[in-house]
């Protein structure tokens, strides 16, 4: 058990450091919220200099274009760039912690050179073709439907929660090839140009009253044939794979952002007398005691991450690794919803004007309400950790 | 950095796991529980012999040269097996009380205001200076009262259990308490011994760590038996643990234990008083709630005398009050977020 | 919507504090936690002196030996009895509030006239033998099996969690009379007197080191066939139907006496200044809220059982009641909670004395840990409420 | 004693509920939220001619003589409808604030230190005296300043409006807020206009009341929502409904708003501030909690904006910080404990 970073790692990270405190009070202002082609042109320009200064790709192997880096240098980064207030992955997000690494691992010599490039220099943007209305929890329900004709295949049906659609490049679909498959057994993995015909996205407002995510409704849109990773009706697998490429550092700078905001909930506490409240001050100090425990089980899940193995040392002594996704659950079981008492503790703290969507933290609260559900709700995340960390049986 | 278990970190826990299956297993256990007995003079030798209170002195002293990382190993393991007696004191008097090092002296541990464990076995006690809270151990300690500690031994020790302390019905049969009846509050001022000076605070603290390793323990252990518990026994035609009201009970147990168990190791390696606050926090919460859960899970038979469970929970309701409680742990992580502390490396 | 009691329930209320002042004050002491007659004796006495009084049964029917008095009667009996610190119903449970009523609903004239008059009088009690160690949650998976043997059943298997055994001179008993019916419909209802020869009863100590249940071992043991109640094999409609007895009274006194312990509480805390700590102060505040609200939801069932019928006016506005047994199970799920959250209370009260047996409320906390499992789980009481009230499926 | 509903009082409670859904329906509450209209003047004189604000005055002076019982009822209904609009003051005002009882005036209403709801559509505002904690409202009144109600109306009001007050972006669609700008805690003392003595206390406990009735419709209309989708939305082949993790969301959803439920009523029955103050605690929580649990029920759609639980939720956060918070009701809730309050009748 080490705590403390090696000669190799410090000095990562001054370099990094010293490059940020140069290029970040350089960068433009930032786009409002619901200005699409803004925040693709921002987020790919900060994509385009992490590139140029050898940070793009950090993650990623370097037979894929990518710098190889360990975990733990893949934590400092997220650490240090959230610490600085760096952009964040932004419309790069599928592109780069998704698609990519999917292309990366399963792709042909072809398709990795053709895809792989342009999203780490920040050319082209992917966004996510999963989720439908009537597969949501339980993904492999999904039903858009791919008939093959010749090269192409022939794609119907609808996606929601794309994120980046209006301004994406390419979307990374799965589409049903056979419907009389099993469930998982007759998915494929489609890229799918955004502009090809057939494709309509309509904006989908959240309850924080923006439209950050989209619906797309696809009629008879053809993909070619060579645009498919992996085998015909392996798509489950083909995406399940990607999540080894994870290793322990999903939310580094969700949870370094937690950090901060509380003590500036601490701080604004302080300043406006609420802090003399023990109720709120104790509340505030357990919340400390939180977000230091999952930074700690971040640091030790990356840790778990870097043994050999596209799974790092496999099941640790803490029951907690192994299994790509799993030893997550339990992070993300955690950290959704201690980052949901963080808002709600934020709320307290502002009292009255909690109700003033101007006021920091208001949004972010609301924001906040979809963390146990998206991204596996939080009843599927326990269903996880029991049934494959713990071995308990499946429900009948 | 590489916030995982060495090699020989791992050698030290299985090897500490395994003497204690083989010295207590559950079958001593619960002979000891029958007959009444909360310390074992010769397992405690043998405790001894095996490290476990002289890990932390240096070799030249006779001890293993180790630090607080393998220690919070050893009492994890020590709450897995609901290993009775003064553990801690022992411990944490090895290289101060003679005797401690070797398991050949059983110490038990005065903190101000609190019932005392085990006295009646004690051949030594360590006198704690009072509590600090709302601030950081060091700090205070100047503030609150003399940062000092006494250990306190032969006709004193004597003197005290015949007459100025009561035993009381404690509610853990394991841990046999005592009641110091001298005026309340003064008890410690009255006394003396041999003077232990500045190290009331990192005994605190220490204390605080080690008790929230051997919570840990607990709650790993309960974690187990619920997951035992539910993949076994059968209700409407399937293991119960088929059942998600059952399995989300599991797997939440297993998430408390996990944070707690990462929360405890990174305080022991960089024995910070607020991660060790937050550490025994997070521990005491798992321990007791995870016991609670792992009740429930077992139904009517959780609520046996016969099931270990209740075992597990009570030691961790006495734990949760030893050291530093919720209320001073979350106000000195409270004041720890005060200095506008940013993000540690 | 009227919280008044009218003259007749004062009278009634008046009258029965009067004579509880006359009582009370000449009771012998309270027997000793674990001498079994002595409690039985003491439980009898007090039977003895309501029956004398015109207070036995008071929920009972009128024909069968009861004073057929109003749900409110019987809430005001239960207030007032707590109130006063008089005896529980103790040994005489099972009798009045189960078998009783289960024979005087189903028994033959002849079961009705010999049974229930002992009960009244206090001359005889009953224990209960329904649960089995594979048998909890899921009752009617009971195993214990009854042969036909000319006119005797002949009956052997275990039983557990039997209060009272040691003493009782009744048991009633659920049997397996066809195993290979459906399980709810192979079960039948035995009275079985505990003097039969092959019943061996074991003390069974919980985790606050007292024996108040007891496990039953039954080796052959002949049951007349003119001891059942009910048809054979329809034991579980015969003591399904006893449920619609409780109108809403089921934890009358358990709430008063909760209230009793928070103003104690409160008091305790004031005394020795932890009253000054506001987290305290407030939980205490909401423990207020919490059990003045059970009080008022035990007004509404009570309320809501008095219309005509067994099950009262049936499904009511608020949708807690209507079914026997639901409504319970909204009062009963909140409750348990609460109650053991009221020890949590006790205890941070007690601060380092929460480790002393001795101080008060501590064995209360012990015991407070099987209120969320028996009588039915929480986790099954969800299950009522979703299923039998709100109308989800069942799972699969 | 006969805690139920009479049949008068059902009658009201239904027929409340059928003239919302007639004229507030689904379709016409969606519409006035894109139309980004919270108060519709058409619907408030419609109200009025109801009985919904008059209900309380004597049938001498128009109203109908009913009490607070029956007020909850309609209160609940309106809840339930996510019915906006400054309903509660313009009741409270009934009587006092020519127009509020027939629905011809829009009134908001002032709590020291907290935005207005609805000032911009308000024809009159009720300027509150300081809110009490730690006590009952009469017994702390005099301590904690003058016990005083206005009524600001008029020219004072366009003043306010135009200068002294600015519009707040609330969370809320359905309830625009306006922020007071004169100096804070002060501002309540600037404004005058008709002095309504010795209403504060009773407008505070009432008010606090009919919020908690709203919430309880509110807490039981989520309850509805979510075992409505829970029984037809499929996943996994099956109702989520069938599924013991949704289903046991469901079952705590319905406890929590039956318990509410009663203490609300009860309340409403004795009129007494300390049951008022439970009621109000046990509602809010009922309604934010059950409005949590409702859009986790929903999993992506009820992150939705074209899903109505999160008008639920906003609002059931506005009401909770409203008439009394939580902190004020535990505090008043616990000095209740300190007279050793025994059992009520």
């Amino acid at each position: 058990m080490d705590l403390a970073y090696t000669e190799a790692e410090e000095e990562f990270r001054a370099r990094l450091r010293a490059w940020l405190a140069t290029v970040l009070p350089a960068l433009p202002a930032k786009p409002a919220p619901d200005d699409w082609p803004g925040r693709r042109a921002y987020d790919t320009a900060w994509q385009r200099m992490l590139y140029d200064a050898g940070y793009a790709g950090l993650h990623w192997p370097v037979d894929a274009g990518g710098q190889g880096a360990t975990p733990t240098q893949h934590l400092i980064f997220l650490e240090e760039t959230e610490k600085a207030g760096a952009p964040y992955v932004g419309a790069n997000f599928v592109g780069l912690l998704h698609a990519g690494p999917t292309v990366a691992a399963e792709g042909t010599a072809e398709q990795r050179a053709r895809w792989l490039p342009p999203v780490l220099r920040g050319d082209e943007i992917w966004c996510q073709g999963f989720s439908e209305p009537d597969a949501g929890s339980d993904l492999a329900a999904l039903r858009t439907r791919a008939m093959r004709d010749g090269d192409h295949y022939v794609v119907s049906g609808s996606k929601i929660w794309t994120s980046h659609a209006e301004v994406a490049d390419w979307c990374e679909l799965l589409v049903r090839t056979d419907p009389a498959a099993p469930r998982h057994r007759g998915i494929t993995w489609l890229a799918m140009r955004m502009d090809t015909p057939g494709v309509t996205v309509r904006p989908l407002r959240t309850l924080a009253g923006s439209t950050e995510f989209a619906e797309m409704f696809l009629d008879e849109v053809r993909v070619p044939v060579s645009h498919r990773v992996g085998a015909e009706n392996d798509g489950w697998r083909v995406t399940m794979v990607t999540l080894s490429f994870e290793r322990g550092t999903a939310f580094v700078g969700e949870v370094v952002a937690c950090r901060r905001t509380l003590a500036a909930l601490a701080a604004r506490a302080q300043a406006d007398g609420r802090w003399d409240d023990p109720v709120l001050r104790r509340r505030l100090g357990r919340l400390n005691a939180e977000f230091r425990a999952l930074w700690r089980l971040t640091q030790w899940n990356v840790s778990e991450a870097s043994g050999p193995g596209p799974g790092g040392r496999g099941k640790g002594a803490s029951g907690t690794g192994g299994v790509p996704g799993t030893g997550g659950s339990v992070f993300k079981l955690r950290y959704s919803h201690a980052r949901q008492e963080l808002y709600e503790t934020a709320a307290e703290v502002l009292g009255a004007d909690a109700a003033d969507l101007d006021r920091e933290w208001v949004l972010d609260r609301l924001s906040s309400l979809s963390y146990t559900i998206a991204a596996g709700t939080s009843q599927i995340q326990r269903n996880i950790v029991a049934e494959r960390i713990l071995g308990l049986p499946k429900g009948r | 950095m590489d916030f995982q278990l060495s090699d020989d970190q791992r050698a030290l826990r299985s090897g500490t796991g395994d003497i204690l299956a083989g010295r207590f297993g559950r079958d001593r256990m619960r002979a000891a529980l029958d007959a009444g007995t909360a310390v074992d003079r010769g397992l405690w030798r043998e405790l001894g012999e095996a490290g476990f209170f002289a890990l932390r002195l240096p070799e030249a002293e006779g001890g293993a040269g180790l630090g607080l990382p393998e220690a919070v190993l050893l009492f994890e393991e020590a709450g897995r097996a609901l290993l009775p007696g003064p553990l801690i004191a022992t411990h944490l008097a090895a290289g101060a009380v003679k005797g401690a090092a070797e398991g050949t002296a059983v110490v038990a541990v005065l903190e101000p205001g609190r019932p005392v464990e085990h006295l009646g076995d004690a051949d030594a006690l360590l006198v704690l200076g009072p509590e600090d809270v709302g601030a950081r151990a060091p700090e205070r300690a100047s503030e609150s009262g003399p940062e000092r500690a006494y250990a306190v031994t032969g006709g004193e020790l004597r003197g005290l259990v015949g007459g100025a302390a009561e035993p009381v019905r404690s509610i853990d049969p394991f841990t046999p308490l005592w009641r110091i009846t001298a005026p309340a509050g003064a008890s410690h001022e009255r006394l003396s011994g041999e003077l232990l000076s500045g190290r009331t605070a990192r005994w605190r603290d220490e204390g605080a760590l080690l008790a929230a390793a051997e919570q840990l323990g607990s709650a790993a252990r309960t974690t187990e038996m619920a997951v035992q518990h539910a993949g076994g026994r059968e209700q409407f035609g399937a293991p119960i643990g088929s059942f998600q009201a059952v399995k989300h009970l599991c797997a939440d147990m297993l998430v408390r234990a996990e944070l707690a168990r990462c929360a405890v190791y990174a305080a022991a390696v960089t024995a910070d008083p607020v991660e060790i606050a937050g550490a025994k926090l997070l521990a005491d919460e798992a321990a007791v709630r995870n016991a609670r859960d792992c009740l429930q899970v077992h139904g009517g038979m959780g609520f046996t005398w016969e099931a270990d469970v209740h075992l597990h929970l009570k030691r961790a309701w006495l734990r949760s009050g030893r050291w530093i409680g919720a209320a001073a742990a979350e106000e000195r992580l409270a004041s720890d977020l005060r200095g506008g502390a940013g993000i540690p490396r």
